[in-house]
């Protein structure tokens, strides 16, 4: 077949993958400091749209404002988060923690309509919808921005990971009592990594939002960015890129080829497939680390 | 400097660990806490740095004072601040870190980065050979390595008392010494040391005073010269007592005389 | 009710090993079995066709699960994917023309291959990337199932469940399916309540703990992983079965998506992670608090003391479910059994505080 | 923390138990029960449609009732759970409703074995099986408007009818949503292909689709004449987004039902002037029926929902879903008698002939063995801001319709046996 087919679809398919990859470092972010795994990313991501467009519509800020508020809203709720619910759970099971998160999806994904309205709302952050062509191929604009985001987004996060701050993040992840005996405030630590999954979980229910309208669909982006964040690596924040880019590729170009030979919807496969290729082959991701427990 | 008065923990709320646990450490001076395993030693110095939490662990009676101030509620950070530093046993530095990002890690209670810088020099004045292995993950240096870098990371504190649990475990006799000796030249730099140790001979060489705990309880105390003295101390932490042939000793009339 | 306990002298082992060794526990089991088999006669259709039947199918599905996860240890965030199998599998049975006794084995044993299929993943992981690999084979059955027409019915994606005879009585209306229904239930219910008391059960114990401590002691924790989400899966496939055939008597794939998984797995939690009585309290809240806060919600709003739209009332269920869940594992992290289980000491021995343990 | 969990639980369990029959009226009042969705998968159209309903219901309540009836509509919210469906069915049945309605597909499914045994009406416009339509099988199911496979054979006669009836080698391509739902059109589009001669081919995107833009790439280079997109609630905006970026110019753009000028909004009530969807009940507040619920009930202050609602697609399908059954128990009641069973009111509803509720509806005629109301429906163009109708009333290729119809009721005999 043409290339510029594939070229394209691999390029759409790269950006959207990255703006996975956004929802998936709200996921990288927590697990990295404390471990656990939180399955209420898509519904943080989906109440970071909520609240953005509660400020932008109802209230009528400017999108800037709204932008900026909404985000800062969601780091403070990210904190309150792991103060109110996870810190409680220390000690606990993982399957106990599991749960923990996917209840507070529910709830989340019960309170927001009920707050907001179940309806969808518009989300307009003033990206056209005119496509950019680059000769045979069309690339889509609100990917394009999305996409480009998300790179900032998560340059910024390894940025932070290598500043002082972020090596003291870094340093509880990996041992957390060590951490306490050089003074390391943990549970601030661990509060700040909720709270930067947070702001993660805004950006990415703005871009969300704007490609699709804000309403509760926007939780289900988790089975996406699970599946970025396992094959990435579980803490590895470089490793969501590479990954998110890879998810979006296959994701698009698979289908792309094969839906048309067995004349279904392939896509939703991908994302299983990648998850479970990765348990079979590399359980700890492309670039996480080794040290996961092993039977 | 330190003194700890009477102190009781108790794990899980049942199980009791240490009781009746009282120790001074001096302004500058360097004690060391003699014991077998499961004495209580380390409990000791989780009790003063904090760190039972994690454990579920509780301080139940007693107080510990710092510079006067009772410390025994504040968080494990807070202590931190006040100047005590624990090395963890079993070196605990953070492996996917590289050494001078252990240092950094734990500067938190600095805001001067000029400071910090210095002091990470300082480090490396003590410990040339972390300077050596800058850029590899702590997780890949040995065990000596790891040990001068986890007395380096806690350095970058700048204690007023540093406690060490089992500095020498696992190391070979020559790092052992070299540890020592840069812990000598530390306390002569005016920190105080609390050393945990099994290898009672080492400890008591550069310990001006030391403690002996035993199932929990401080049975022995003095200077570190005296108890190096005492006969059981001999036999049953320095093993000084000279072979002996067991076939004509009934060697069990020897009893630790404070258990009677 | 009171000093159950007063007089009661076990003097041989077997005595005292029995399921209930105290006699008043006895007599409440012997009481609410003979209500459960009276219910029929007891209660409306609607009450028996809508509450009980549903709950003792979820029961049984939430025995079967908490034997995995209470009992080995082992999360399983795939459950209703494997209830699909059975369910789908015995109404193909019973079309080829099997008896329904032949077909809800057959289907049981499906569900209990590809459930082994699950319980691959764990030999391989355990924890949390346990929960995301059955999370991801969720998936995968239920795009086969709704796109392999095959399977899921015709064009429709409906599959009617067939009339059906059991033991040559035909099962039709309610207190026949309830039978039927409870049948199951009271099976799998003392298999699991003796589960607990064979090497089968004090293995999984042993595995669920520390798998490789359990290894050194000659439990070979592959083998009983594989045992565990092998029955596990038949328990599973065979509560699908009931639940199409019994209660549902169409199935779609929507009826065992990723949410079903979720729900049963927070029966198990909010229940109590191994426990029986625990399952059933467990399908109770999760299955009928919805349910009830739905109704509940629905009276305030009727009765005029909730001003607010439809649309924020009809979510409040919703909330009130998650924060049901999140609430118990804050609070109360062992769940209803426990619950139980503290009341049932507090009367043991009441007026007096405390249990001799 | 215990007290207050089993007072809890008490309280829920007297309320539920409390749930007693509403204040007596003068005549029983007739009982409606709506099990929706209101907080999973069709929140996109739930609340509008049900505030339509009770709207209506408030209207005739207002003038009088039915025969003197009052209607009580019992609103529960089902999460898209069967389970949930099957116990308000339940509970309805016992309240003495005489016609259930769940606007979901998998809530129906899983009622329509029961209400089948039990005789209940159960009401599904424009969703649910197809096939319902086949009275004699399914003989109180009442989907009372053009089905999915109606949808699809008036959007290709619109098609046909704007390229003068000559289709031959046109490309005709389908963008849906990967679920049964999706994929249902799927025959009427391939039987139509035999027999109109054009090309067509179809493009899924996964559920729910919030990114579908691998379908859409590979749709351009089919370089269709005609797209028809077949969604719901968010896939569909996504797919009118996507459309655009793709070049496919909006005029030729048709949908199925649920789009709404909600959807509109939210890409951009300018950016998609054109679009074309399919319509059964007439969009706007110009109708006889929605003024007088402005009149009776909304300026009252006894509207059940936001006012600027009123009059919109969802709100008026509510509005319709309600105006046939008050038809139906009216003629049930005239000729059948007191009082209203679900027996009656089947025989009520299937002699609905050539209602409109006033323009509302296009003439609907119900019988024994048509339950689709004749399938008439046309389509409607986004004009920036408001729906402009494009085409006239009318039914398409209700052959290949009806063919599918018997061949698919005759599964399900076959397979309930």
């Amino acid at each position: 077949m043409d290339l510029m087919y594939f070229a394209e679809l691999a390029m759409n398919g790269a950006l959207v993958g990255l703006m996975y990859a956004l929802v998936a470092l709200g996921i990288v972010l927590v697990f990295k400091s404390s471990g656990v795994a939180n399955l209420a990313q898509g519904a943080l991501a989906m109440v970071g749209a909520y609240v953005v467009w509660w400020l932008a519509d109802p209230l009528g800020a400017p999108l800037w404002a709204a932008v900026v508020v909404g985000i800062l809203i969601m780091f403070f709720f990210g904190r309150a988060f792991e103060r109110l619910a996870l810190r409680r759970m220390i000690g606990q099971p993982v399957i106990m923690v599991i749960m923990l998160t996917l209840g507070t999806e529910i709830l989340l994904r019960g309170s927001a309509p009920a707050l907001w309205g179940a309806q969808m709302k518009r989300m307009d952050i003033g990206i056209g919808q005119q496509p950019i062509v680059l000769g045979d191929m069309l690339i889509n604009r609100a990917y394009l921005a999305g996409g480009v985001v998300a790179v900032v987004l998560i340059g910024l996060a390894m940025l932070f990971f290598n500043s002082r701050q972020g090596v003291m993040l870094r340093a509880v992840s990996d041992d957390q009592t060590a951490s306490w005996a050089v003074g390391i405030s943990v549970e601030r630590a661990i509060g700040v990594s909720w709270g930067l999954a947070g702001i993660a979980a805004a950006c990415a229910g703005i871009l969300w939002g704007s490609v699709q309208g804000v309403d509760w669909t926007l939780s289900l982006l988790l089975i996406k960015a699970l599946a970025v964040a396992i094959l990435g690596g579980l803490d590895s924040i470089g490793g969501v890129v590479i990954a998110g880019v890879a998810v979006g590729i296959l994701e698009n170009v698979i289908p792309g080829y094969i839906d048309p030979l067995v004349g279904g919807g392939t896509r939703d496969l991908v994302a299983s497939t990648v998850i479970l290729l990765t348990m079979l082959v590399r359980p700890f991701g492309l670039f996480g680390r080794e040290d996961i427990e092993r039977v | 400097m330190l003194s700890l008065g009477n102190v009781e923990v108790v794990y899980d709320r049942v199980f009791l660990a240490v009781k009746g646990v009282s120790i001074e450490v001096s302004e500058g001076g360097m004690v060391a806490l003699l014991g077998a395993n499961g004495a209580g030693k380390s409990t000791t110095l989780k009790a003063i740095s904090g760190l039972l939490m994690p454990e579920r662990g509780e301080v139940t009676r007693g107080e510990v004072r710092f510079n006067g101030r009772d410390v025994a509620h504040l968080s494990p950070p807070e202590r931190v601040r006040l100047g005590i530093a624990h090395v963890l046993e079993g070196r605990r530095v953070f492996e996917h870190l590289t050494p001078d990002e252990n240092l950094i890690a734990a500067t938190s209670m600095h805001r001067d980065r000029r400071r910090i810088a210095e002091l990470r020099e300082k480090v490396y004045g003590y410990f040339p050979r972390l300077k050596e292995r800058l850029s590899t993950k702590a997780g890949y240096l040995s065990g000596g390595e790891q040990q001068m870098l986890a007395i380096g990371r806690a350095l970058m504190i700048e204690p007023k008392l540093l406690m060490l649990d089992e500095p020498s475990l696992g190391l070979a006799p020559y790092l052992v010494d070299e540890i020592f000796a840069i812990l000598e030249q530390l306390n002569r730099d005016g920190v105080g040391i609390l050393l945990v140790e099994q290898n009672a001979a080492a400890a008591l060489d550069i310990a001006s005073d030391a403690y002996l705990i035993e199932n929990g309880r401080i049975v022995m105390s003095g200077a570190a010269g005296t108890l190096k003295e005492n006969p059981d101390i001999q036999e049953f932490y320095l093993g000084r007592a000279g072979r002996k042939d067991y076939h004509a000793v009934k060697h069990y009339r020897r009893r630790k005389r404070w258990l009677a | 009710m009171f000093y159950r306990l007063a007089g009661i002298r076990h003097t041989r082992y077997a005595a005292d090993r029995q399921l209930w060794p105290v006699p008043v526990d006895r007599a409440q089991i012997a009481a609410l079995t003979a209500f459960a088999a009276a219910a029929p006669l007891l209660l409306s259709n609607l009450y028996l066709g809508s509450y009980l039947l549903p709950w003792i199918i979820w029961s049984t599905a939430a025995l079967g699960l908490n034997l995995l996860m209470g009992w080995a240890g082992q999360i399983h965030l795939g459950y209703a994917a494997v209830m699909a199998i059975g369910a789908y599998s015995t109404i193909h049975i019973v079309r080829a023309g099997l008896p329904f006794e032949l077909a809800i084995i057959g289907g049981g044993l499906l569900s209990a291959v590809i459930g082994l299929v699950f319980g691959f993943a764990a030999l391989r992981v355990k924890g949390l990337y346990l929960a995301i690999s059955t999370l991801a084979m969720q998936y995968l059955v239920d795009w086969i199932v709704s796109h392999v027409q095959a399977i899921s019915g015709g064009s429709q994606a409906t599959l009617q469940a067939p009339a059906f005879r059991v033991l040559g009585l035909p099962v039709a209306g309610d207190m026949m399916r309830y039978y039927v229904a409870l049948a199951v239930c009271l099976v799998v219910t003392s298999f699991l309540l003796n589960v607990g008391r064979t090497s089968f059960g004090r293995a999984l114990a042993a595995v669920r703990e520390k798998d490789f401590a359990a290894a050194i002691v000659g439990v070979d924790p592959f083998y009983f992983k594989l045992l565990a989400f092998w029955c596990s899966s038949f328990v599973g496939g065979i509560a699908g079965a009931v639940l199409a055939f019994c209660y549902y008597r169409a199935v779609t794939p929507e009826q065992f998506n990723l949410d079903v998984s979720i729900q049963a797995v927070a029966m198990v939690i909010v229940g109590g992670l191994g426990s029986v009585i625990g399952s059933y309290l467990g399908a109770a809240l999760v299955l009928l608090a919805p349910i009830m806060l739905n109704n509940l919600v629905a009276a305030l709003a009727r009765a005029g003391a909730l001003p607010m739209s439809e649309e924020v009332l009809s979510h409040i269920p919703l909330i009130l479910y998650g924060g049901l869940i999140v609430g118990f594992l804050l609070f109360e992290p062992l769940g209803l059994a426990k619950v139980y289980d503290n009341l049932r000491n507090y009367f043991l021995v009441w007026p007096f505080r405390h249990a001799r343990r | 923390m215990r007290r207050t969990l089993t007072g809890l639980a008490l309280a829920t369990v007297l309320s539920a138990a409390a749930l007693g029959p509403a204040a007596a009226q003068d005549k029983a009042p007739i009982k409606l029960g709506t099990a929706l969705d209101f907080t999973a998968v069709y929140t996109f159209v739930t609340a509008e449609y049900s505030q339509g309903q009770r709207d209506y219901a408030s209207l005739l309540n207002a003038k009088g009732g039915i025969k003197g009836h009052s209607v009580e509509i019992m609103v529960v919210d089902t999460g898209n759970q069967p389970q949930r469906g099957i116990e308000a069915y339940e509970r309805f049945k016992n309240e003495g409703a005489v016609l259930v309605d769940f606007l979901s597909t998998p809530v129906s499914r899983a009622v329509v074995p029961r209400a089948l045994a039990d005789g209940m009406n159960v009401i599904t416009l424009f969703h649910g099986r197809s096939d319902a339509a086949d009275g004699t099988v399914f003989p109180t199911i009442f989907p009372m408007t053009p089905a999915y496979w109606s949808q699809a054979t008036a959007i290709v006669k619109y098609i046909d009818d704007q390229e003068k009836g000559d289709l031959k080698g046109k490309k005709i391509a389908l963008v849906m949503i990967d679920s049964p739902f999706g994929r249902e059109p799927l025959p009427v589009f391939e039987e139509l292909c035999k027999r109109l001669g054009y090309e067509f081919s179809a493009f899924p995107y996964p559920s729910p689709g919030n990114e579908q833009s691998s379908a859409w790439t590979q749709l351009r280079r089919f370089k269709p004449d005609w797209t028809i997109i077949w969604g719901a609630g968010g896939g569909q905006s996504v797919s009118v987004r996507d459309a655009i970026s793709n070049g496919i110019p909006l005029d030729r753009l048709a949908s199925v039902i649920w789009l709404s000028e909600t959807d509109a909004n939210i890409i951009g009530a300018g950016q998609t002037k054109g679009i074309l969807r399919f319509e059964g009940v007439a969009y706007g507040k110009d109708l006889p029926v929605i003024q007088a619920i402005e009149q009776e009930v909304v300026a009252k202050g006894k509207g059940a929902g936001p006012a600027e609602k009123v009059g919109g697609t969802y709100y008026n399908i509510g509005v319709a879903s309600m105006a046939l059954f008050g038809e139906g128990a009216r003629l049930a009641l005239e000729k059948e008698g007191e009082p209203l069973t679900p027996a009656k009111l089947k025989k009520g509803l299937e002699s609905i002939k050539d209602f409109t509720a006033d323009g509302l509806l296009p003439p609907v005629t119900i019988t024994g063995e048509d339950h689709q109301g004749g399938g008439r429906g046309r389509i409607a163009a986004w004009d920036g801001s408001k729906w402009v109708p494009k085409s006239a009333w009318a039914p398409a290729y209700q052959d290949i319709v009806w063919d599918l119809i018997h061949k698919s009721a005759e599964e399900f005999k076959a397979s309930s046996k």
